[in-house]
């Protein structure tokens, strides 16, 4: 079944393929200045304040000054860092991000591409942001930069382990590695996601504490492949200035401000679609479903585990490097391989 | 114990070496020591176990005219009582053996007293400006000092 | 065996290489202008050298060349963060070279005023060494409740931060008529905040993970560092010269003395001496609450004094305890209106030296925490 | 501004086009103004403040950033030393363009009470670095900060990007006739 709308009305032709491969562009970059307001008025609210108030009414197009702003910034490249790599990171890390939004499925009638190894796919190109974070350390040549940028590896690193087993275990219950199938076999109903063990007899209350296991393993994992708290330590404020970013400024910093963003989205939209249905309503398929109704839905679930992220980032503490270590390695790897067998084992009997 | 007392041990302990100076209140009464002797001093002081002086409050160096004087002031936790040291040396070679040593405390309060007054502490290891920086000239507290016209580049007075 | 040695072998041949790393002066987390230069091994700490005097502000030579009223400014400007603190011992030392006794109420007053601005330092302090460690909201509700005290301060004395209240021979002004009720007040507000913050930050178990049995200082170390205050009391040694040389009126006042008890970690560790500071916080707001009950209404809050401040040839070391610590003044007169030679004890500079001796062996971002929970003021380490 | 500059004489008579893109990035570096987080001494305690929940200096628009690339303008708060001074020239070189200063205290812009006897102060920062806005006060208020970032918002939201040279030009001029 072809699951994608502008295949369908504009047919098979590049006009077609150049607006799905735009679309998500102009949509990341909406999301992004939303997200970053986000950022500022939750933190704010939180905090008791007030966040930006006097940029349009209630300091809503603040985002926007922020890019006009950046788009005049002197472009700096300092003198003894490596020019091309440190010119070529922050649109590496960008380009990581953006490839993944390919097999996101937004809707029943809008994959970008619905590949059959779209979970694979997702993993494959999500590494290339890692290259983008090392290289710009690297080349900054500075040293909190090479600090917060081989922490950064090292956590990305140890952090892809659990989260593809948490993943994976999802493809076991799915029997797919196709994004949208695994969307269409959780129909039915909020009870039928996958966080609540996906369809099945009343006895998968047996498997549930192990899909909702993989559920909390999965978002601890993509605190820490997105840098967030208490996860930061690459760019932990306190210790590193600003990480691997401190020699960047004006459009590159933007560039990564916005990788790092639309990370966050990509993590969100799969923690979505795998554990909460993605474009799935929660009422069945028979209430407030369709295509338009998918979109919501999905881009609902998203904005809250978006939400969910900002609001640990201003309630936490960081962890130390060791420390985050001992939880990735000793504890949620463990862990994982538990639930996963676990799963294998429900899947097998059933 | 009271002050009389810890006078007299020192005196006993140290001879002429030692002036003690009962000054009326409000001052603090002070023992004068002289200058080459003051480690021994403070050795004895902190290790003898009726005086017990375990705690360096302050060190501080003064430019009482026209001597360099260096003032220690020793507090002793357990006994609860206290004690002033003066010496004086002058200020063409104004050399004192460190206390580093015995209280840790005074690295930086002698590395500050060479910064300000220029009093050499002998055997400090590492006896080097910790305020002012590391190229700056003269002794500022010194009732002598003028200050500069012009710092790398930057001028000074107002 | 064999192939465990060789191994080992194999591995000590690695070159590695040692990365010197320059912390500050312009740092987020150096609490101002410090400067520490890092010996790193990777991300282990191998050496600590702090060099200061970035905000060497020539104290003690302007102080020779003011008269003794004109001082107190510029002994405002030490520790900023409690000025009140500040000016006691230099105050109390004048008064006792001057001979003259202070009323009553003043006593009161300062004691109160004191305490207030103990808790609001201690306030930053907590908050900042949240901050370090990485929790942003707690510091933002301390600054919260931080408003509250300067408010109260500044109604008395002008000023949010930098007060001149404390005068040789008494008070600046009186205290307003509502003074007391504002004072209950706020302590109510403390309290609150301070119970939300242990739940919230002080009793996270990241937050115990990061700062439990890090930066271990034992108490005699301590002693001969010199250090005070609640670096000191942090290791479980009851220095207090509130308690162990009661100045003023401290001795009519029922209080404890907060010491560390290494309750999650070892003993003298940097939750020890966090959780010294959250303690000291709850016991001002106690000897607050006394000090207002057994305050007297009317007064003087100034003693009669001569025209010109003068003070005889004569010295003394004048100390009290203020939120860092063992505070202390060496005033030298020498006849004249102006002093000889004024040395300020500065506690910051003290407990900063030892952070050497304990932040070896941790890890960078251990550093940075030791570093908060010495709470310094680099406006007292540089004078 | 780089590119902005070369952009100089090309569009000469600028015109209601110009004059409304002028405008748009005008406003955009005024309402956003990321800030160097920095403090030297006793205004910094105060800074601390106004930027906590009571004042919330974010409503300006404002963010901390930690590194000067990402900074668009410092505050100096508090004194500067002459050991100092070397850093904050090297912190503000280190700042890209469009950058801008505050000098806040009294301190930073003249010396404050360590005038006189100050021997190892610089007096006023305005020896070193350019200044924009001087914010007076021993410490100055949280309320006097905020009034010297109004100003400076609004000192940015009248600055000539176009046609600069001609319009100093002009400038002078005036000035001369008075």
């Amino acid at each position: 079944m072809e699951t994608n709308i502008f295949i369908q009305l504009l047919g098979n032709n590049w006009i077609a393929y150049t607006a799905i491969a735009v679309l998500p562009l102009g949509f990341l970059l909406l999301y992004a200045l939303v997200a970053i307001l986000a950022e500022l008025k939750v933190s704010a609210w939180m905090q008791d304040r007030l966040g930006p108030m006097r940029t349009g009414p209630w300091g809503i197009l603040q985002p926007l000054a922020e890019v006009v702003k950046l788009l005049q910034k002197e472009d700096i490249t300092p003198d003894l860092a490596n020019k091309v790599l440190y010119n070529l990171a922050p649109y590496m890390m960008f380009t990581g991000a953006y490839a993944a939004v390919a097999v996101i499925p937004f809707s029943q009638q809008f994959v970008p591409s619905n590949i059959n190894l779209g979970l694979f796919y997702i993993f494959a190109v999500s590494a290339i942001a890692t290259i983008g974070v090392v290289m710009g350390g690297w080349a900054s040549n500075n040293k909190y930069s090479l600090l917060g940028a081989m922490r950064s590896v090292a956590q990305i690193i140890s952090y892809e382990i659990p989260a593809a087993m948490a993943i994976l275990a999802t493809a076991v219950l799915a029997s797919s590695l196709n994004l949208n199938e695994i969307n269409t076999v959780q129909d039915g109903g909020i009870f039928n996601w996958f966080i609540f063990g996906g369809p099945g007899p009343w006895f998968k209350v047996f498997v549930l504490p192990f899909t909702f296991g993989l559920c909390l393993i999965y978002m601890i994992a993509s605190l820490a492949e997105t840098n967030r708290t208490p996860f930061d330590i690459p760019e932990g404020e306190s210790e590193l200035v600003a990480g691997y970013h401190t020699e960047y400024g004006g459009m590159k910093f933007a560039m990564f401000f916005l990788g790092e963003y639309v990370n966050m989205f990509i993590v969100s939209a799969i923690m979505a679609t795998i554990f909460f249905g993605g474009w799935q309503s929660p009422f069945g398929s028979s209430i407030m479903s369709g295509p338009v109704w998918g979109l919501f839905w999905f881009l609902a679930k998203v904005g809250t585990v978006v939400f969910f992220q900002i609001w640990l980032r201003w309630t936490l503490p960081r962890l130390r490097v060791d420390q985050l270590m001992d939880l990735g390695w000793k504890y949620l790897l463990p862990m994982s391989f538990i639930c996963f067998f676990a799963i294998a084992l429900w899947k097998m009997l059933i | 114990m009271q002050t009389e007392k810890i006078f007299d041990t020192l005196t006993k302990k140290f001879g002429n070496d030692v002036t003690p100076i009962l000054e009326a209140a409000p001052s603090e009464p002070f023992i004068l020591v002289k200058a080459d002797k003051i480690y021994d001093v403070c050795l004895f002081l902190r290790d003898n176990s009726e005086l017990d002086f375990d705690y360096m409050m302050c060190l501080t160096g003064v430019h009482q005219k026209p001597d360099l004087g260096v003032v220690y002031h020793l507090y002793s936790i357990k006994h609860k009582h206290k004690i002033v040291l003066k010496t004086f040396v002058s200020i063409d070679a104004p050399n004192v053996p460190t206390v580093e040593r015995i209280w840790r405390s005074a690295d930086w309060h002698e590395r500050e007293a060479w910064d300000m007054y220029g009093i050499n502490f002998e055997g400090h290891h590492n006896l080097i400006r910790i305020l002012c920086p590391y190229d700056w000239e003269g002794f500022p507290l010194r009732k002598d000092y003028v200050t500069p016209e012009e710092y790398h580049g930057m001028r000074v007075p107002y | 065996m064999a192939e465990k040695k060789t191994f080992e072998m194999e591995y000590s041949k690695v070159d590695t290489e040692r990365m010197r790393l320059n912390v500050g002066p312009q740092h987020p987390s150096t609490h101002g202008v410090l400067r520490l230069e890092v010996e790193l091994d990777g991300e282990i700490v191998t050496e600590v050298v702090p060099h200061m005097g970035y905000l060497h502000r020539c104290f003690e030579k302007h102080c020779e060349a003011m008269t003794y009223p004109q001082c107190i400014p510029y002994i405002d400007r030490l520790d900023y963060i409690s000025s009140m603190n500040n000016e006691w011992p230099y105050v109390m030392g004048v008064e006792k070279l001057m001979g003259i006794e202070v009323p009553e109420r003043v006593e009161y007053i300062r004691v109160i005023m004191a305490e207030l601005n103990r808790i609001a330092n201690h306030q930053i302090a907590v908050a900042t060494f949240g901050l370090d460690a990485g929790a942003f909201t707690p510091f933002l509700y301390y600054f919260r409740d931080r408003e509250e005290i300067l408010a109260i301060l500044e109604k008395a004395s002008g000023g949010r931060l930098l007060y001149n209240y404390f005068w040789v021979g008494g008070l600046a002004a009186d205290v307003h008529p509502t003074f007391k009720q504002e004072c209950l007040d706020v302590i109510k507000h403390i309290r609150a905040t301070n119970a939300e913050v242990t739940n919230l930050l002080i009793y996270n178990k990241i937050f115990i993970d990061r700062t439990a049995n890090v930066g271990i200082l034992p108490a005699d170390v301590a002693i001969n560092f010199g250090c005070s205050g609640p670096v000191l009391r942090g290791s479980g040694f009851p220095l207090d010269l509130r308690r162990a040389e009661p100045y003023s009126i401290y001795d009519r006042f029922d209080f404890n003395v907060v010491v560390g008890k290494g309750e999650v970690g070892t003993l003298g560790d940097c939750w020890d001496r966090n959780i010294v500071r959250m303690g000291e916080m709850e016991e001002s707001c106690k000897i607050i609450e006394q000090a207002i009950a057994q305050m007297p209404d009317t007064g003087d809050v100034q003693e009669k004094l001569p025209k010109k401040i003068r003070i005889p040839k004569s010295e003394i070391l004048s100390r009290a305890e203020s939120p860092k610590g063992d505070l202390g003044f060496y005033i030298v007169g020498n006849g004249t209106d102006k002093p000889e030679r004024l040395r300020c004890r500065a506690t910051s500079f003290i407990n900063l030296s030892v952070l050497p001796e304990i932040s070896k062996g941790y890890m960078i971002a251990d550093l940075i925490l030791i570093l908060g929970s010495i709470d310094i003021v680099l406006g007292e380490v540089d004078r | 501004m780089g590119l902005l500059n070369k952009l100089d004489d090309p569009f000469e008579g600028g015109g209601v086009l110009l004059g409304t893109v002028e405008d748009v990035l005008n406003w955009g570096r005024s309402k956003s103004d990321w800030y160097l987080h920095f403090g030297l001494a006793c205004c910094a305690i105060e800074f601390m403040a106004m930027n906590a929940s009571h004042f919330d200096f974010m409503r300006f628009g404002t963010i901390p950033r930690t590194s000067p690339r990402q900074a668009d303008f410092i505050m100096i708060t508090g004194t500067v030393t002459l050991k100092m001074a070397e850093r904050i020239k090297i912190l503000w070189e280190q700042m890209a363009e469009p950058k801008y200063c505050m000098s806040i205290g009294s301190c930073s812009n003249s010396g404050g009470p360590y005038w006189e006897h100050g021997y190892h102060v610089l007096k006023g920062v305005d020896r070193i670095i350019p200044v924009d806005v001087y914010v007076p006060g021993c410490p100055p208020r949280p309320e006097a900060m905020q009034e010297g970032m109004v100003k400076l918002q609004k000192m940015i939201s009248e600055q000539a990007i176009f046609n600069k040279r001609k319009r100093m030009a002009e400038i002078d001029k005036q000035n001369e006739i008075k």
